[in-house]
């Protein structure tokens, strides 16, 4: 295989290539513009992290002390605001996402440039709007609004909340319009779809989810709003409306969005279980198209949020089936990936760790859906702590396992510079334990019947929720390291080649970190995707960095 | 194995400097209109969800509600904004020929009747305000509160259904107009640009993409008008 | 309240709990060995196959159709095997025999309201015998709120603008936690109150005891008199302008759109609140809506009203029951063929 | 890949069938057909000219495979939207 030695080295990339707070609020460089999305998101991280412990401390004792029933209320729905719609779906795709789809297809950027710029600010204008409700005073329906509470009876910021939310969806339809184009006309010269990264495929997949199932909570939540402020009604019952219309259509997105927070996580985690094992992904076709298979099935299970909720019968049995079937493209996942290990060459850096971290939580996670998919024993558990337990396997074991394990892996190529790998395999050790501590109780709390969204519980209950405060203070505390070494490392770190861990990747073929148009003259890929070379040959690629850095 | 480079063609002064050349920024450009199309129809599906859901609770109160509207004015409009799409398609076409005044008369045509087709909408409105039809509480000093004789409702059938129709109609129609204003703004742009003839044989992606928007937004008129105005007409025989 | 002696799993008092707990233990069985397996199998390869050089490069290794069909034939098969078991448990939750005792709940922020067929009220408790059946006919006068009763294994949200049913029977006397368990506002933790199983013996002498108010049959007998629905259905529900009552429970009704309907208590609702919706056959649509002029606590009484012996004939009783008639529901054969 | 041109006769007859499609639904409108016919005829109207506008107007018959795909998507998606909802709807009077 031959290796990519650009022929006239240049130390500006995208980072100096100029300065100023102008060039970096208009720009229109993909690789920016991922960056002010990870500041942006790691703020609204911040502040859901802080609702988060703002509940768990309230539920360490079975009476209301911390907090009382108004302001838990409000604190329980804005953690879910907050972290969904401003964290967990954007976070992978608008980051890593808009800083690799066109890398690692050799690409000079996203098809509309100038469209991605328009979706950071929207999403910023969408966070605004919602954190102007929350200061304002809050709101207090939970994450998923349900008539008739939250357009009659509830006394907050409903509208104001749904507003932010409805404009930050059109950012999160734009970044997917936005890879899908790209993925289908950008891609270099002999960048076939079967030799895309396997990160591009889950990007593409969910980015189908975001056009298709986007508009549809858009609308609905424009229409709750008018609702509460006009007092017509499609989902109130007072006016002849159906209060479960509402989460049909909520539903309809809400649940293949959980598909928009962790496929892209999948995507990672087949970069690293491949690279850190240096082996080329065991099926990878299946593996593929199991990506586009949960795209397509996240659509068609939505009612097993309703089981209880007086759907018919027949309904909840045909969505309880196709709930069942939707597990077998994440199962296919999880026994490649594994495979995939076989006779490799494992290293056990940081990234890698994360990766190995998200394998066992995700199978935790998506086998404990197989319990919410059961109609019987989710008529016991839906909505207690069990569902709560499982969706924060899937989004924090799951998403943010990947999120922090990508981050890691492509930090030298995004910073150019190293993170301290000790602290790094120290960090995601604590995360690791802190988390099952945390969640771990919450499974039986719930089939104990510990129901949701309450701050006053049955003395009983207590036991589990102090342990699953401790063990949320360890992972609060695991989330912090990285945050605090990753800065230190942007100044401090050692300096990164163009190739560190020394891969095939497209993304790894130029310096670190890259020139503004990603390549200096654009790629002609003539090898297959994870074709591993000896890491002397690779280090040729990495060279070139190293050398301009010795000359600095 | 070699590696190879590509090198850019002579550019085009429309050719962004991430693409290759105009065929690529092009392909680009028109499926990035019909991405952003498939989202406008799941935004307009959930409303045709609930219209398909109460009209099948609902039939009487619906088909008294809409044989209330005119359906002379809806039937105009219906055929203003075919006109309108067809010299949207001549406008396309006259750029793909390169004959520029036809494509300014097009897109003047288009213009006018896109105003044209929201003149008489608001004509529309204005007689459901006279006729306090507006849903709820939505123009604050005129509450929904028609008069029930004028709108030959029988006994079995609550106004509060009525009401669920026109809030209905107004949701989709208000958002169908929305687009069409938004697509007399873009209409607006092309032809500033056309003046300046920005638009060739060669480089016409922008009149196309707008092109295919608007046909959408007339795609959606041709559903709503029969849902709308049409069905349950032969019941009542009470027109306007 | 009552615990259970195995730890982390609630009391088990009814005649679904012991059902739902064995396919749950299947579930868990199922994630704990796929658990185990997987990581297992992570731990030894991670181990066994460590970089020893940092210049190996392991042999590319192609894919296996075979493997890939059975990991995904043997999970889907298993999956099915939990889609099955769940929906036949699923299906007897969602049909409250027939021969069951009904109870009238009313959620409201932030209390549930609980009407014994005899008369009896009761807020945030609800006193079962245990070893019958019990029929929850559920509505609300505000928000939705979710009945659950962990020890039941049973819940089932309360949905404005409708009926909802539960059912069960519970099976060990005690008292159990009910919860509401879909989030309704302020005090939605506050909602909470017992389930206490009694003994049939006890529950009578309870019966007995508490002070029987007017029976919800009466109350609403007294609203179809006030509200003229006897002019057109006529005093004993004989019919007339509008379609017959008497016998009509249970029945299928045919409708003017040439399908036929269960009379059920949705259908009974949404025929007094949106009469046109389902019109009978043979019938004009000339009864007004009495949307926002009953309250839901006088539907629910009109409905036991329609639902009463003295509308739908007297029930032949089951021997041993010890349930006084006007518990039970009327069943098929004791009813006049439906009117069409 | 060079684009399509459509001449202008198609366009002109494309439009007058749409104006006589519109009219053929306003005066099917007041028929009195048996039945569910009425909305069966105002539906099958608007498809087809729906189907007009997308394939003549918007270029659709000219067009790439990939555009099939997306239009056929989008309403392969529309059609789970309204199947599963009223699986639910439809189903609900069984019990």
């Amino acid at each position: 295989m031959e290796t990519f030695v650009p022929p006239v080295p240049s130390r500006i990339n995208y980072i100096n290539a100029q300065y100023g707070l102008k060039s970096w609020l208009l720009t229109k460089d993909h690789k920016r513009i991922a960056l002010l999305y990870l500041g942006s998101i790691s703020f609204f991280f911040f502040i859901g992290g802080l609702y988060a412990m703002a509940i768990r401390l309230e539920l360490l004792t079975p009476q209301a002390d911390l907090l009382q029933s108004t302001t838990y209320n409000k604190v329980f729905t804005q953690h879910g605001i907050i972290m969904v719609f401003f964290f967990l779906i954007p976070s992978i795709p608008a980051t890593l996402g808009n800083f690799l789809v066109p890398m690692m297809i050799g690409a000079k950027d996203l098809a509309f440039p100038r469209i991605n710029l328009l979706s950071w600010y929207i999403y910023m204008l969408g966070g605004i709007v919602t954190i102007y409700a929350l200061l304002a005073g809050g709101v207090d329906t939970g994450w998923t609004f349900y008539t008739p509470f939250s357009t009659t009876f509830s006394n907050s910021y409903v509208v104001a909340t749904g507003l932010g939310i409805f404009i930050n969806g059109f950012s999160s339809i734009l970044t997917g319009l936005n890879f899908i184009v790209t993925i289908h006309t950008m891609r270099a010269p002999g960048m076939t779809w079967f030799r895309l990264p396997l990160f591009i495929w889950a990007h593409y997949a969910t980015s189908l989810i975001m056009i298709l199932g986007t508009p549809v909570i858009a609308i609905t939540i424009l229409l709750l709003a008018f609702e509460r402020l006009a007092h017509i009604g499609i989902f109130d019952p007072a006016v002849g409306g159906d209060p479960v219309l509402f989460q049909h259509l909520f539903w309809f997105y809400s649940h293949p969005a959980v598909y928009i927070m962790v496929l892209p996580g999948m995507g990672i985690i087949s970069e690293l279980i491949a690279n850190f094992s240096r082996k080329n992904i065991f099926g990878y076709s299946f593996v593929a198209f199991s990506s586009l298979a949960i795209a397509v099935f996240g659509f068609l299970v939505w009612g097993h949020h309703l089981f209880v909720a007086s759907q018919s019968v027949y309904a909840g049995m045909i969505f309880s089936f196709l709930s069942f079937a939707v597990a077998i493209p994440s199962a296919i996942k999880v026994f490649n990936w594994t495979a995939t290990l076989y006779k490799g060459s494992i290293s056990y850096d940081t990234p890698m760790l994360y990766a190995l971290g998200f394998i066992g939580l995700f199978t935790i996670g998506g086998m404990t859906g197989l319990f919410l998919a059961a109609l019987a024993v989710d008529v016991h558990l839906s909505d207690t702590y069990f569902v709560v337990a499982h969706f924060h396997y899937i989004m924090v074991g799951g998403t943010l396992l990947a999120y922090l394990g990508g981050l890691h892996f492509w930090w030298p190529k995004i910073t150019g510079r190293m993170y301290p790998e000790g602290w790094g395999r120290f960090s995601a050790l604590v995360v690791f334990i802190g988390f099952n501590l945390t969640f771990l109780p919450q499974f039986v709390l719930g089939y104990m019947g510990m129901p949701r969204r309450y701050h006053v519980y049955p003395a009983e209950f207590q036991v589990l929720h102090v342990l699953s405060t401790a063990g949320a203070s360890i992972l609060g505390v695991g989330l912090l390291i990285p945050l605090i070494y990753l800065m230190w490392s942007m100044r401090y770190g050692k300096v990164a080649s163009g190739n560190p861990w020394h891969l095939p990747g497209l993304e790894w073929r130029t310096q670190s970190p890259p020139p503004t148009e990603n390549f200096d003259y654009t790629p002609v890929v003539t090898w297959e995707a994870y074709e591993f070379a000896p890491p002397e040959e690779m280090e040729v690629v990495g060279k070139f960095r190293d050398e301009v850095a010795e000359k600095v | 194995m070699a590696e190879t480079y590509v090198e850019h063609e002579v550019s085009h002064p429309a050719l962004q400097h991430h693409f290759e050349n105009l065929e690529q920024q092009r392909e680009a450009g028109t499926l990035g209109m019909w991405v952003f199309l498939v989202t406008e129809i799941m935004f307009f599906g959930g409303m045709f969800l609930a219209y398909t859901l109460y009209r099948s609770k609902y039939p009487e109160a619906f088909a008294i509600a809409s044989n209330h509207l005119d359906i002379k004015l809806g039937a105009i409009n219906t055929a203003v904004l075919i006109f309108s799409s067809f010299t949207m398609a001549m406008a396309v076409y006259s750029t793909q020929v390169g004959k520029r005044r036809a494509q300014i008369i097009s897109l003047v045509l288009t213009i006018v009747l896109g105003l044209a087709f929201l003149g008489i909408k608001a004509v529309e409105y204005y007689q459901k305000y006279e006729d306090h039809l507006i849903p709820g509480s939505l123009i604050p000093g005129n509450p929904f509160n028609p008069d029930p004789h004028a709108m030959h409702l029988t006994p079995g059938v609550s106004m509060q259904h009525v009401q669920m129709f026109y809030w209905i109609y107004f949701a989709m129609t208000g958002m169908h107009a929305l687009h069409m204003i938004i697509g007399v703004g873009l209409l607006s742009v092309l032809l500033y640009f056309s003046l300046k003839r920005r638009y060739t044989p060669e480089y016409h992606n922008p009149v196309e993409v707008i092109g295919l928007y608007w046909h959408f937004v007339d795609i959606v008129w041709i559903f709503l008008f029969p849902l709308l105005y049409l069905l349950g007409r032969h019941l009542g025989g009470h027109a306007g | 309240m009552q615990t259970s002696w195995v730890p982390f799993v609630p009391p088990s008092a009814s005649t679904l709990s012991g059902k739902v707990d064995a396919l749950y233990f299947y579930l868990s069985g199922v994630t704990i060995f796929f658990t185990l397996l997987i990581s297992g199998i992570l731990i030894f390869f991670v181990i066994k196959y460590r970089r020893r050089n940092p210049y190996e490069i392991p042999r590319p290794v192609a894919g296996s159709l075979k493997l890939e069909t059975l990991w995904s034939v043997i999970p889907f098969i298993i999956a099915m095997t939990m889609f099955a078991w769940g929906a036949q448990i699923f299906f007897e939750q969602s049909r409250p025999p027939s021969n069951a005792v009904e109870v009238y709940v009313i959620g409201k922020q932030w209390m549930w309201k609980i009407q014994h067929s005899t008369g009896q009220r009761e807020i945030n408790e609800l006193h079962v015998p245990v070893g019958r059946k019990i029929k929850l006919v559920m509505g609300t006068e505000d928000v939705i709120h979710d009945f659950f009763i962990p020890a039941f294994r049973i819940k089932a949200d309360v949905v404005p603008g409708r009926y909802t049913t539960l059912w069960f029977e519970a099976t060990k006397a005690g008292r159990y936690h009910l919860f509401c368990a879909e989030y309704c506002g302020m005090n939605h933790s506050g909602m909470i109150g017992s389930i206490v199983a009694m003994e049939p013996k006890d529950f009578d002498d309870w019966l007995s005891g508490s002070s029987s108010q007017q029976s919800p049959a009466v109350a609403g007998q007294q609203i179809y008199e006030t509200l003229g629905c006897v002019s057109c259905h006529g005093p004993k529900g004989e019919g007339g302008r509008g379609p017959a009552l008497a016998g009509l429970f249970g029945k299928q009704v045919f409708l003017t759109n040439g399908q036929s309907v269960k009379a059920d208590e949705g259908y009974i609702r949404e025929s007094i609140l949106n009469p046109q919706a389902k019109l009978v056959a043979g019938f004009g649509n000339i009864m007004p809506t009495f949307q926002g002029q009953v309250s839901e606590d006088q539907l629910i009484q009109i409905l036991a009203f329609i639902k009463s012996p003295q509308m739908q004939g007297p029930e032949p009783s089951t021997a041993a029951s010890p349930v006084p008639a006007a518990f039970v529901a009327p069943t098929a054969a004791a009813t006049p063929a439906p009117r069409r | 890949m060079s684009e399509h041109i459509v001449p202008v006769r198609v366009y002109v007859s494309i439009f007058l069938a749409l104006i006589v499609g519109t009219t053929l639904t306003v005066w099917a409108a007041f028929q009195d057909f048996p039945g569910p016919l009425n909305v069966i005829v105002a539906m099958t109207i608007a498809v087809v000219k729906a189907t007009l506008v997308v394939l003549y107007f918007m270029h659709v018959r000219y067009s790439a495979r990939l555009i099939w795909v997306i239009v056929a998507s989008a309403l392969f998606w529309m059609g789970i939207l309204f199947a599963l909802t009223f699986s639910d709807y439809l189903t609900r009077g069984w019990m």
